[in-house]
């Protein structure tokens, strides 16, 4: 078996070195000239971007206007894990077996103590990150990581009980769901304005103070993007809460 | 993009693949697995991908080293191979 | 509203989805019901897009996501998706076989998966949701998302069986993600090679710039190839698949085993097709010599492998083995001469439209199979082939959809399977490939030796007294009836009307699957 | 040669990474030593698809000054200066360069933003398959108290003849 794997490890390797190796063929790190890098749509995004959407981050607009139906269904894989997860561990009620996790239940006053202090601001960093996605790096997934790493270190600092009584696990699947919701949501609108589904341009008809579709476009990705917050920021922590306590819920890590 | 900056990088990304893969212990398997993805991370964002760069430093060093430590809490810590 | 079929066939599911994890958590009695809507909604949408696609006077209709069309733009700086005749059929079968399982397993779910019903149907609409997305767009990278929105379902809905699911799921993970890898590898390579990842503008790319003989493109796509066969189960690669589909919960295994190998196949014709297209796949590589080689010994494994099975699941897991064999060797059957320029895709590969109809000849079969053995094991109190004896007296109208089902497997004239080994057959026979007609012979000798043997044990198989006494305490009155419920028998029997409907309508269907290719071959050559 | 390693090492080293991850998935023994193969092997794609995506030295990261209102590719030609040109606020001749014209952004100023965007989405993709995957490594552990696969086999085979 072992001796079998290693024939097959080799060969993918030997496949991908012949695809990559050949100099005529496979262009060469950091080239601007591959077809890649000098096709039309790419050159596009580049020229375009600011022109369509007012959004100077590329990689931001890309993500959540030209190429947003993927991250709507990104946003969906996320939910998946978080369903799937609870539906394959969560066990119901106390009458779990094994061993009683019992860490030294009593939080330690330094820690609280810090993490009191970090987590404010760990969590405005997180609404600076979804905020100003639009001209930085950043954006929805990754402000949902971090807000979702806060409400984690509630639950390592304290315990998950503590945390849990600040978001609860209902809390947390009825976010994860409002998010995917508010995201399809703005498709939905755009189709009922008379668009293609997720043609955020058209919305300008019906936000207040946007004239332009341009404008449309920035605030539908910011709209989005607050979605994609909600979903991944709940699941991370329904996630952790659950694989930290082996579905239980309470106690754990 | 600085080429000497990329070459060593890539050069550390082999062991800590290598050292996180053979590790008995997996808890400090976890670690060094986190530490190969926070050095990816500095790679992508040398190579001027800054978004994946920060998600991969937000997901790979922090969130999934987070839940493979809880897994392992809740399981065993040492491994056969 | 009619011109966003295309994209509300997803959305509709998509929100009864979320609906269905929100408010499950207050009012479970929701769930079922919100699952059919969705699923019914999915059905009329799909439907809708096939008339549109075949009244539409170039049978294919485009759709631009988030309205970067290619008039106004580069092709493929958005998503598009794309209806033609074959996938409008293949996502009518998905939205239909997925909401008759949705009513089969009304009284299968609470039982096997107690207190998590919301969640388990709400990943079974995004299963449908996944697997309707892959088979609808035109975009490589979009299929890699959807393809991961469907297998991470799976392995979830598995997951939640018994405790041997487990491992199944496990092993299933490791293997499906090792697929979607080598895909998005492969879309990769492409990529670079082409800039682009639409799947009409990799095609073109790759014939304006003449990339046939390029490296990377080769690598592109076997690894492509390698990903979509780890999927799909192609014989050497399919030791996963009888493990993870016989130990899901019920409800799962009757939705995945028709669904999830089919649309893998579909993806495969499309990456043929669309994205290298003909002159690449038949033109430039000469696989079709070894590609049906293995394609038959896929068939005779599945076919033995399946003779040694005490366990009726495992049984049929084995047989979809088979039938993958036989979709995946009819697509590499060439007329002698191989691919000439001009020639249209029709009478190039002769055994394209044996498996564009096999695709949805076998959903529907497995399906009526799955669902049939899925309602006797209820009755029989087990898998196990032995313990079926006597099951026709206490349950005639399941074990007449069981027959029809076993029926369609053989090969009998009024059904579908018949049809759809006859246009392999004559394929193979156009193609001079008389290796791969024997092997469809034998595996169906071999279906007939199976399944005669069930329905003998069935039929004439009596109940002995001592059994009462050994525990087999659902027998205690032999010879009464006691027929399962409506919400199990009225999907079986619609699903064996299908087979015969599907049977008798062979020549639209076949209508359609060659107009199809000629669209490709006309659309390869320009 | 020199340039050939210059221009070639980052694609070796991620065959490498993805062959060490391929073999960490099918020939380790503990499950969990399979799952961090299976993140390595991932993550050695998203590396392969960022390094399509690199251009020249002096190519910027895929965001614009931010005084991106200026540029109105629908007017002028492409602007030949750097992509940081936007920036010299108080350059050494003491006038400001921007507005006046506007400029379109130099399409080989900026790194190919499309790898990024879709390995963002493979990022996501790769921490929901490893989260969902150590659930069930934990409910294989419930079920049958061990986590090495040839262990976990025998205990399988033993329940399958029962």
């Amino acid at each position: 078996m072992k001796k079998l794997s290693g024939i097959i490890v080799l060969i993918v390797g030997l496949l991908l070195l012949y695809g990559v190796s050949d100099p005529d063929d496979f262009p060469s790190w950091g080239t601007p000239d591959s077809p890649a890098n000098k096709s039309p749509v790419s050159q596009y995004f580049i020229t375009d971007t600011i022109v369509d959407t007012e959004v100077p981050n590329m990689v931001t607009a890309v993500l959540a206007d030209y190429r947003g139906y993927d991250t709507m269904f990104e946003t969906v894989v996320i939910f998946v894990a978080g369903l799937g997860i609870f539906s394959v561990v969560r066990v119901f009620g106390h009458s779990g077996s094994g061993r009683v996790v019992t860490a030294d239940t009593k939080p330690d006053m330094i820690i609280t103590n810090t993490c009191r202090l970090l987590i404010p601001v760990i969590q405005l960093f997180a609404l600076y990150v979804l905020a100003h996605g639009h001209s930085s790096p950043g954006g929805g997934f990754q402000g949902g990581v971090i807000l979702g790493a806060s409400f984690i270190l509630v639950a390592l600092a304290w315990d998950l009980d503590t945390a849990l009584k600040r978001f609860s696990e209902k809390q947390a699947i009825i976010c994860a769901g409002i998010g995917i919701l508010i995201y399809a949501g703005f498709g939905l609108a755009s189709v009922f304005l008379g668009e293609e589904f997720l043609n955020y341009g058209i919305i300008h008809r019906i936000l207040p103070g946007v004239d332009s579709p341009e404008m449309a476009r920035y605030y539908g990705m910011l709209g989005v993007e607050i979605g994609v917050m909600f979903t991944v920021a709940s699941v991370m922590f329904l996630i952790y809460g659950l694989l930290a306590t082996r579905g239980r819920m309470t106690g754990g890590l | 993009m600085i080429f000497a900056f990329d070459f060593i990088i890539l050069l550390f990304l082999i062991p800590a693949a290598i050292i996180a893969l053979q590790l008995k212990d997996l808890l400090a398997a976890a670690m060094v697995f986190g530490i190969y993805s926070f050095l990816m991370c500095l790679l992508w964002a040398e190579m001027g991908a800054v978004d994946v760069a920060f998600t991969e430093a937000a997901v790979g060093a922090g969130v999934s080293a987070v839940f493979m430590i809880a897994t392992i809490f809740n399981t065993k810590r040492n491994s056969s191979d | 509203m009619i011109e966003h079929a295309p994209v509300l066939l997803m959305v509709v599911p998509l929100f009864a989805a979320v609906f269905c994890a929100l408010l499950g958590l207050r009012w479970k009695v929701v769930c079922l019901p919100l699952t059919i809507i969705g699923l019914g909604g999915a059905l009329y949408f799909t439907i809708i897009a096939f008339l549109q696609v075949s009244a539409s006077p170039d049978h294919q209709i485009s759709y631009f996501l988030g309205g970067w069309n290619a008039s106004d733009f580069p092709r493929g700086v958005g998503i598009e998706y794309r209806v033609d005749l074959l996938n409008g059929m293949v996502l009518i079968v998905i939205a239909a076989v997925a909401l008759l399982v949705a009513i089969f397993s009304k009284q299968f779910v609470p039982r096997e998966t107690p207190g998590k019903e919301p969640q388990y149907y709400a990943l079974f609409l995004l299963l449908a949701v996944g697997l309707m997305g892959m088979t609808i767009t035109a975009d490589a990278f979009n299929l890699y998302v959807l393809l991961e929105v469907s297998s991470l379902t799976s392995y979830a809905l598995i997951a939640m069986g018994s405790r041997r699911a487990s491992v199944a799921a496990f092993q299933y993970i490791i293997m499906g993600t090792i697929g979607a890898s080598f895909y998005l590898l492969g879309v990769g390579y492409l990529y670079i090679k082409t800039g682009s990842l639409n799947m009409q503008g990799i095609h073109d790319t790759l014939i304006g710039e003449g990339l046939h003989d390029s490296p990377a493109v080769y690598v592109a796509f076997l690894l492509i190839f390698v990903g979509v066969w780890i999927k799909l189960a192609f014989f050497p690669l399919s030791a996963w698949l009888p493990n993870a589909y016989s130990r899901a919960p019920t409800a799962t295994g009757c939705i995945i085993a028709p669904l999830m190998t089919k649309v893998s196949v579909y993806i495969m014709l499309r990456i043929m097709l669309t994205v290298f297209g003909p002159e690449y796949v038949y033109g430039e590589l000469s696989w079709a010599g070894p590609m049906v080689w293995v394609a038959v010994v896929a068939i005779i494994a599945g076919s033995i492998l399946a003779l040694g099975q005490k366990d009726l699941r495992r049984m049929l897991t084995y047989l979809i083995i088979a039938e993958v064999g036989y979709m995946v060797g009819g697509a590499w059957l060439l007329a002698p001469g191989g691919m000439a320029r001009g020639e249209s895709l029709y009478s190039t590969a002769t055994g394209l439209v044996g498996t564009g109809y096999h695709i949805i000849s076998d959903a529907a079969m497995t399906l009526c199979l799955f669902l049939a053995v899925g309602a006797m094991i209820v009755k029989a109190g087990s898998s196990r082939i032995e313990d079926m004896k006597g099951l026709f007296r206490k349950c005639p109208v399941t074990m007449a959809c069981f027959v029809v089902g076993a029926l369609a497997m053989i090969g009998v004239p009024p059904t579908c399977g018949f049809f759809s080994k006859w246009y392999l057959i004559s394929g193979a026979f156009e193609a001079g490939r008389w290796e791969f007609a024997a092997a469809l012979l034998v595996s169906s000798l071999v279906n007939a030796v199976l399944f005669f043997r069930i329905i003998e044990f069935a039929y004439f198989g009596k109940l002995p007294e001592v059994d009462d006494a050994h525990g087999h305490h659902q027998h205690h009155d032999e010879g009464g009836m006691e027929e399962n419920p409506p919400s199990m028998l009225v999907p079986l029997v619609l699903a064996s009307v299908a087979l015969i409907a599907i049977g008798l309508f062979n020549k639209e269907i076949a209508g359609y699957l060659s107009q199809f290719l000629n669209t490709v071959a006309m659309g390869g050559q320009g | 040669m020199e340039e050939f390693i210059h221009s070639r090492f980052n694609y070796w080293i991620y065959v490498i990474l993805m062959m060490i991850g391929l073999w960490g998935m099918i020939s380790k023994n503990n499950l969990i030593k399979k799952l961090i193969g299976m993140s390595i092997f991932q993550t050695a794609i998203i590396l392969f698809y960022v390094s399509i995506a690199v251009k020249s030295e002096t190519a910027n990261i895929p965001i614009l000054p931010h005084h991106g209102h200026d540029f109105s590719p629908k007017v002028a030609l492409a602007h030949a200066d750097s992509p940081y040109h936007e920036e010299d606020h108080g350059d050494h001749n003491g006038h400001h360069t921007h507005v006046e014209t506007p400029k379109v952004p130099d399409p080989d100023g900026y790194a190919n933003p499309l790898p990024h965007v879709l390995m963002l989405t493979a990022i996501v993709v790769g921490v929901a398959t490893l989260g969902l995957a150590l659930a069930i490594t934990q409910k294989i552990y419930r079920e049958y108290g061990t986590l090495e696969e040839d262990e976990l086999l025998e205990k399988v085979r033993a329940d399958d003849h029962d």
